[in-house]
């Protein structure tokens, strides 16, 4: 094995925990509301148990062989070479979902904090830290969202509690009456953002202490992260109103404008952005950790960490090239990203279980 | 420049060559000839005005000669009076040394025959005094042939002569040996008549008791053959018979009359040295090729005083001090269990510091302790002159600016180490005790927080956590929000800020650095100046520093207020590693914060944390029990919960004998 | 070795070059005295441009040690083809780039409220300094730039004495409303609601109000008094609401924490009381098309202020007393609600209240709401006040009062 | 071209640095593949830095994707 540290179960969970808040909680409140409306928030929730049904798949393909990852699975079931085409789409997917999210907090950063920093900037100074993380294994990894998860959490949590007085749940009736349409289908583009990408987990599972609570871990850190992005969604519609949610492009981040308690613990909203930014932070790691994982088991490589300084380059200018605007990237994100992750993240672990299944099976026949 | 780094390194490669010499010349055995062997002693120390040589006679009829060697200063010369000259001179001659006198004379008459041969040059040598440099040549030559300790008899003829040459050859190195030789040779020739008369001078004064030598020699003839230098033949035909007899005559001296109670025998110069130097005391006994040492180290020391480095208002007040053994004597009076097991080590070429490494057997991880050992035998170095050379030649990574050793001034923080399953190292000459493994939470534990009641420990020990950041981010903090993030600012803040602000000529960030670097400055000069000024500084840097400059419009009253805040939290440290960490990590967050705001601040402290959980203390992850979290271990790292609560012990420390204790919390009964 | 020993060299050599690439990179510093804190911005009309007035502090005046005759706040004007273009002129005037971050007041100018607000309002939502906790306000009979200029006593920043102002005033007086960003757009955007807005006025000259004296007088002849509400219709300013219809339409937004109200007693004179906990109840139904509203008001009041012979010792007597509130209250909400009708601007949020009821009903009618809310909604008013208690003393002193008055006769 | 001459200089001390560590592995595929990817991503930075367009593989997702996509794209335009 190329990694040989380990992350013990409650790591997994965070780490799981965090990608799955990741990204999403940026900019799937506004993505929601913008077709669901002020049902945004059963979309969130349809998508969730959709989730949790991708999360019951994904573990079946582990337990196929859960010391392997998911390229030394793809190759161990599809045999060398398909295996290895199919690594190459899953290395694909990785690479340009790396550059996205880099995009994304960039994107975030230069529209509401610090404006006349060029991007390039943000996504370098962004992807050196990621790097030093890949660079330090997943060990370190593992404790470090381990260290600011109660921070983060907690943050969300407080961001939830505070807004509270001034939510007005009026706006979010009446509930499931007028697009009811718009609120099924974009259960569509919100499955990509965290559910159909946490199929990197495969690659990340065999690095864990112990596998059978790791499998359990996975649940309790995809239902935990799912119910605080329905938490937000829905207070997103309760303070700012729907439509004043889907004309936002980082509604979040305006919730948190919104805390005010005593006239005194305000303007604090970058605060709560601080916890968004360990949760990407850690999405971006790990997406170019298992980037990097892949690259050395697809050119049987010694060690994760050589291609990873010439890699974080590439998915800067990536993250830049990807997208001309960010008009283009939400029409992207709305309306194409969701079919693409699919493929890699539905099809491709389906294939990965139908054929493991079948050769199970025959293994077994041979020797009945 | 290449050539330039070959050379360094070249260098490096040649000095283990040259030390070695040391030890090997050092380690030749000690010859049955007293004077020799006083003589061999005293050059080697290069005359060391310290070392103190006192002759005495042993026995009632037949004296055997006896010198008692110890240095000035480190041995107690109480209890060398008491014990050794008083018992040896006085008390022995009472007592009835039976068989031992009889071999003793036996030995002598036998020495006598093979003696009576050189004696006539012999007898001229007994002033320590080589006359002429004819007799010195004599020497040499006849040292050459003794094939037995060549560098000895080398080293003899030129440290007999001037002071000058005696630091020559203080070093006794053959090449240099070799070399000197034939110039050392003419300068005995040139400077023999003057030195007659000045080496007497000088020999009267530092030895007055070989003239009492000469005396008693003259009383008793059958003695003074002893005196003499071995020649070949005697060693040769004597050898056999002298241990067979030595040896008896050594347990009788030992057992009879040595009242000291670390006695042992010393075979070698090496060995003699090191107890020489050590303290103890060396009795040579003519005729014999090895001497006692007893143990009589009392040296002037410190005595046991508070610990000046952690203070605590309710616990324990005495604190290590420079002695090892009071160290060790320290813990083993509160750990009275015979698992205290202390293993002794002798590191530094040149110090030989007395290292002590302690632990508490099955309760501290062997790996550990193996660990701790094998990497303190590594060690090759000449001098320890302090805990520090060992924490920087032990640690586990050396570019970090997190400390992964702590060390204690206190016993009962050293106990609780111990007790938690730690191996603590005890250098000689600090009173600075190591522990290793070492977490990043234990350098917020004060060992007060286990006297006081556990609420108020906790909450101290939270408001360090907090202090931490505070003394890390504060100046960062707040050039980011005034540079960057003026809407996080209440608007009445904001407006204050601005208002002090309005005619500071510097960004915040130079500002900042400006008031930063002069308090590192006054901190500075606050700890290395002598303790009558101190008031002085403060006078200057309170009002000088901190009110003038805020009224001379240089800096803003907040800055200083900022300044402040960090300097008083920086303090709250136990330990002192921590705060200079703090103090470092400090300019660089304030550079992030400079260029990125809140973002570089939260980047840079990803990088920190992340770099803090690649480290680890043998073995042990630096962060946890946050990171891995442990559960179990966090009701004794952010906070204390109550010690009935606090049942098992660390538990990546100490992995055996978990269970600490079973006390259940005391409650009123209910009537 | 010789080569570990270079690449260290190098290493430390790069990062050295590497941080003072990036010392350089500090787009957006910006240092406390570089930037002027915008706290107010007056927008007007001047033809085809727009006027912005920008209420910048001096903070050395305020929080400085030393007293100058200088103002604590000074006001800039820039004209431009949009806001946005307007804002960016100001620092062609202004000695500091302007920063909106700490704004507290945006005031519009009646006229140019009359011509509609969206384009400024999409600036503000858009423009990353600005937040959402501002209020907005409207220059009544006045343009916004006079409202801005003037300089108030006791409070030295304008903008945070109406700030202030309207903070008081909705708690305790319940004829005005403090109006956010966030609200404005939601009500402004919603088929079923429209905006209103609380109006500023400026008592005395308003060019005296702009001069250092006005705040040297123990009372100023110049000051800014914030009453009535100006009501929408989209992005348009259409009418004042009275102060009745005001407080009506407070209660009904259940924005009223404490008011008071008063009516006649039987033998001349008045008693008032204090009105607390007031939670306004909204209903509606659609039936057969015809929209129906029920507003149910709950109260809870103390007796504050007996100018009359009134027996306080009688419980029968406090509730003919609550009876003869409620009638009061309903009374004047009644036509107050019809008065709003009659404008035609569902201020109250009818409109979503039907909408919430019966979804299906609302999208047939969602389209003429204004005109079905103008002409053919009805609306039932109850109203239940609760006296609890009577202030510190119970019967009133006036009785001996009076007769002793009449004894001297 | 100044541009491009200071990204070539930061590549090779980066190169440089980063090198060292890609050594230590003693593989030379690693190396090379190392290599590979080096010249490959200080190609994309110099195409970027000199402004040169690089088609994004987004348009060719588009392009797979767009039968399935354009219809759901309809239907969720109508609930904008």
């Amino acid at each position: 094995m190329i990694e040989k540290g380990k992350i013990g179960v409650r790591q997994f969970t965070v780490l799981v925990l965090m990608y799955t808040l990741g990204t999403a909680v940026i900019i799937l409140p506004s993505l929601t509301a913008s077709y669901a409306h002020a049902n945004a928030w059963i979309t969130m929730v349809i998508a969730m148990l959709i989730g949790i049904g991708i999360v019951f798949m994904l573990n079946c393909v582990i337990s196929i062989d859960w010391k392997k990852n998911l390229f030394e699975l793809s190759e161990h079931i599809l045999g060398k070479w398909v295996g290895k085409a199919v690594s190459v789409l899953f290395l694909t997917y990785i690479l340009l979902l790396t550059a996205t999210n880099l995009r994304q907090i960039g994107e975030f950063i230069t529209t509401q904090v610090t404006v006349e920093t060029p991007i390039q900037f943000v996504m370098f100074i962004f992807m050196m830290t990621s790097l030093i993380g890949v660079r330090l294994g997943l060990e370190v990894i593992g404790r470090t969202s381990e260290i600011f998860f109660p921070y983060a959490f907690t943050s969300l949590i407080l961001l939830l509690i505070l807004v509270a007085p001034e939510a007005d749940f009026r706006n979010v009736q009446p509930v499931l009456q007028e697009d009811i349409g718009g609120t099924f289908l974009a259960v569509i583009p919100t499955l990509t953002t965290p559910y159909l990408e946490l199929f990197i987990f495969l690659a990340i599972f065999p690095y864990v202490h112990r596998f059978k609570p790791a499998k359990k871990a996975f649940y309790i850190g995809v239902i935990i992260g799912s119910v605080i992005l329905t938490l937000i969604t829905l207070m997103c519609l309760a303070v700012l109103g729907p439509d004043f949610t889907a004309r936002q492009i980082f509604p979040s981040y305006i919730l948190g404008k919104k805390i005010s308690l005593a006239n005194f613990l305000e303007r604090i909203e970058i605060l709560v952005a601080i916890a968004w930014f360990f949760t990407i932070f850690f999405k971006i790691t790990l997406n170019f950790y298992v980037l990097n994982l892949g690259m050395s088991h697809f050119f049987n490589l010694k060690s994760t960490k050589t291609l990873s300084t010439p890699l974080a380059f590439i998915i800067i200018i990536m993250g830049i090239i990807l997208f001309t605007d960010i008009i283009y990237y939400n029409e992207f994100v709305a309306y194409y990203a969701p079919y693409y992750s699919a493929t890699i993240g539905i099809l491709l672990p389906m294939l990965l279980l139908l054929v493991g299944f079948i050769r199970k099976k025959k293994k077994k026949s041979k020797v009945g | 420049m290449k050539k330039k780094f070959r050379d360094m390194f070249g260098k490096k490669q040649q000095k283990p060559v040259q030390t070695n010499n040391i030890p090997s010349n050092l380690s030749s055995p000690l010859v049955t000839n007293l004077d020799e062997n006083v003589k061999t002693v005293k050059s080697k120390l290069g005359n060391s005005s310290d070392l103190v040589t006192r002759s005495i006679k042993i026995g009632k009829n037949q004296p055997v000669r006896a010198v008692i060697l110890y240095m000035d200063g480190l041995a107690d010369k109480k209890f060398i009076q008491d014990f050794i000259t008083e018992t040896l001179m006085l008390d022995i001659r009472i007592t009835d040394l039976g068989e031992g006198q009889t071999i003793s004379q036996k030995q002598s008459e036998a020495i006598e025959t093979k003696q009576t041969q050189s004696q006539g040059s012999e007898t001229k040598n007994q002033d320590e005094t080589p006359s002429n440099a004819d007799q010195a040549k004599k020497e040499q030559t006849k040292s050459d042939q003794n094939s037995q300790n060549n560098t000895y008899q080398a080293i003899q003829p030129a440290s007999s002569n001037t002071s000058n040459q005696k630091k020559k050859t203080r070093k006794p190195i053959k090449l240099k040996q070799l070399k000197h030789k034939k110039s050392s040779n003419k300068q005995q020739s040139s400077e023999s008549s003057e030195s007659t008369i000045g080496s007497k001078q000088s020999n009267q004064a530092e030895s007055g008791t070989n003239e009492k030598n000469q005396t008693s020699k003259q009383l008793s003839i059958e003695q003074s053959s002893s005196q003499s230098s071995p020649s070949t033949q005697s060693n040769q035909a004597n050898q056999a018979n002298q241990q067979a007899k030595q040896g008896d005559f050594f347990t009788i001296l030992k057992e009879r009359s040595l009242t000291g109670s670390e006695v042992d025998e010393c075979h070698d110069y090496f060995t003699l040295f090191q107890f020489l130097l050590a303290g103890d005391t060396i009795i040579l006994i003519d005729g014999y090729a090895k001497g006692f040492t007893i143990g009589s180290k009392g040296f002037e020391k410190r005595g046991v005083e508070e610990s000046s480095s952690t203070t605590v208002i309710r616990g324990p007040k005495d604190g290590f001090s420079e002695t090892l053994r009071t160290n060790t004597s320290l813990i083993r009076r509160r750990l009275k269990d015979p698992s205290l097991w202390i293993e002794n080590m002798v590191i530094g070429e040149k110090t030989h510091t007395d290292i002590a490494v302690c632990y508490m057997k099955g309760i501290v991880n062997d790996d550990v302790v193996q660990e701790v050992k094998k990497r303190l035998k590594d060690i090759e170095i000449d001098a320890i002159l302090e805990s520090g050379y060992i924490e920087e030649l032990i640690q586990d990574k050396t570019y970090t600016p997190f400390p992964t050793i702590n060390n204690s001034e206190r016993p009962d923080a050293v106990c609780a180490g111990l007790l938690e399953g730690r191996v603590a190292i005890m250098v000689d000459g600090t009173p600075f005790v190591l522990l290793v493994p070492s977490l990043f939470v234990d350098f917020f534990q004060s060992s007060e927080d286990y006297y006081q009641r556990s609420d108020i420990g906790s909450a101290l020990r939270l408001l360090r956590f907090v202090c931490f950041f505070l003394a890390l981010l504060t100046p960062s903090a707040y050039i980011a929000l005034t540079t960057f993030h003026q809407e996080m600012i209440p608007t009445q803040l904001l407006i204050s800020l601005a208002a002090q602000r309005e005619g500071v000529p510097f960004p915040a960030y130079v500002e900042a650095l400006m008031m930063e670097i002069t308090f590192e400055i006054l901190r500075e000069a606050g700890t290395r100046m002598p303790r009558a000024v101190g008031n002085a500084i403060s006078i200057v840097g309170a009002l000088v520093l901190g009110q003038a400059a805020v009224e001379a419009g240089i800096v803003s009253s907040a800055m200083v207020i900022v300044v402040s805040l960090t300097a008083i939290s920086s303090f709250v440290f136990p330990s002192f590693n921590i705060s200079i960490s703090v103090r470092l990590l400090r300019f660089i967050f304030m550079t992030l914060a400079a260029m990125f705001g809140l973002v570089g601040i939260i980047l840079g402290l990803l990088v920190m944390v992340m770099h803090m959980a690649s480290l680890r203390s043998f073995g042990i992850p630096y962060l946890s029990p946050m990171g891995p979290f442990i559960p179990g271990d966090q009701k004794d790292s952010l906070i204390r919960l109550p010690l009935w609560r606090l049942r098992t012990r660390p538990k990546l420390i100490s992995q055996k004998d978990m269970e600490r204790e079973d006390t259940e919390p005391a409650k009123p009964k209910q009537k | 070795m010789v080569n570990q020993l270079m690449q260290k060299k190098i290493k430390s050599i790069c990062v050295i070059i590497i941080l003072t690439v990036l010392l350089s990179g500090c787009w957006d510093a910006r240092e406390l005295s570089d930037i002027a804190i915008a706290t107010a911005l007056g927008v007007d009309k001047e033809g085809d441009q727009i006027l912005v007035s920008a209420q910048i502090l001096n903070p050395g005046e305020i929080a400085g040690n030393t007293i100058s005759t200088r103002t604590a706040v000074s006001t800039y004007q820039a004209k431009g083809s949009t806001f946005f273009e307007a804002i960016r002129k100001l620092t062609t005037i202004a000695p500091r780039r302007i920063y909106l971050a700490h704004l507290r007041m945006i005031i519009l100018g009646e006229e140019f409220a009359r011509g509609g607000v969206a384009d400024v309002l999409d600036f503000i939502s858009r423009d990353h300094e600005m937040r959402t906790d501002f209020n907005f306000a409207i220059a009544r009979e006045n343009t916004a730039e006079n409202v801005v200029q003037v300089l108030t006593p006791l409070e030295k920043i304008p903008a945070n004495k109406i700030f202030g102002n309207l903070q008081a005033a909705e708690e305790s007086w319940a004829g005005v409303s403090a109006v956010k960003l966030d609200e404005l757009i939601a009500s402004m955007t919603s088929k079923g609601k429209e905006a209103s807005v609380t109006g500023l006025w400026v008592i005395g000259d308003p060019e005296f109000g702009t001069q250092l004296e006005n705040v040297e007088a123990s009372l100023s002849p110049t000051e800014i008094k914030t009453d009535f509400i100006g009501v929408f219709k989209n992005d348009r300013f259409v009418d004042w609401l009275n102060e009745e219809q005001s407080k009506t339409l407070n209660r009904i937004k259940n924005k009223v924490k404490n008011t008071i109200s008063w009516v006649p007693c039987d033998d001349g004179g008045k008693v008032a009381i204090e009105v607390f906990k007031t939670h306004a109840n909204v209903s509606g139904s659609m039936k057969k098309g015809i929209p129906k509203i029920n507003v149910d008001v709950k109260s809870e009041a103390n007796v504050g202020d007996v100018a009359c012979a009134l027996n306080l010792t009688k419980p029968k007597e406090l509730r003919k007393l609550e009876s003869k509130f409620e009638k009061s209250i309903e009374e004047e909400m009644k036509t107050s609600i019809k008065k709003i009708q009659e404008m035609g601007t569902d201020v109250f949020g009818f409109g979503e209240v039907i909408h919430r009821a019966s979804p299906k009903e609302w999208k047939k009618v969602k389209g003429q709401w204004n005109e079905i809310f103008a002409n053919e909604l009805e609306v039932k008013v109850n109203v239940k006040i609760k006296i609890r208690r009577t202030g510190t003393i119970n019967q009133s002193f006036l009785k001996e009062i009076e007769e002793k008055r009449k004894q001297g006769e | 071209m100044f541009k491009v001459i200071v990204v070539v200089l930061i590549a090779v001390v980066v190169f440089l640095l980063d090198f060292a560590t890609v050594k230590k592995s003693k593989s030379k595929k690693d190396k090379k593949v190392y290599i590979a990817f080096f010249i490959l991503a200080l190609s994309i930075v110099v195409l970027h830095v000199m402004e040169v367009n690089i088609p994004t593989p987004i348009e060719g997702i588009k392009q797979i994707y767009q039968p399935v996509a354009e219809p759901i794209r309809k239907s969720l335009e109508k609930y904008l």
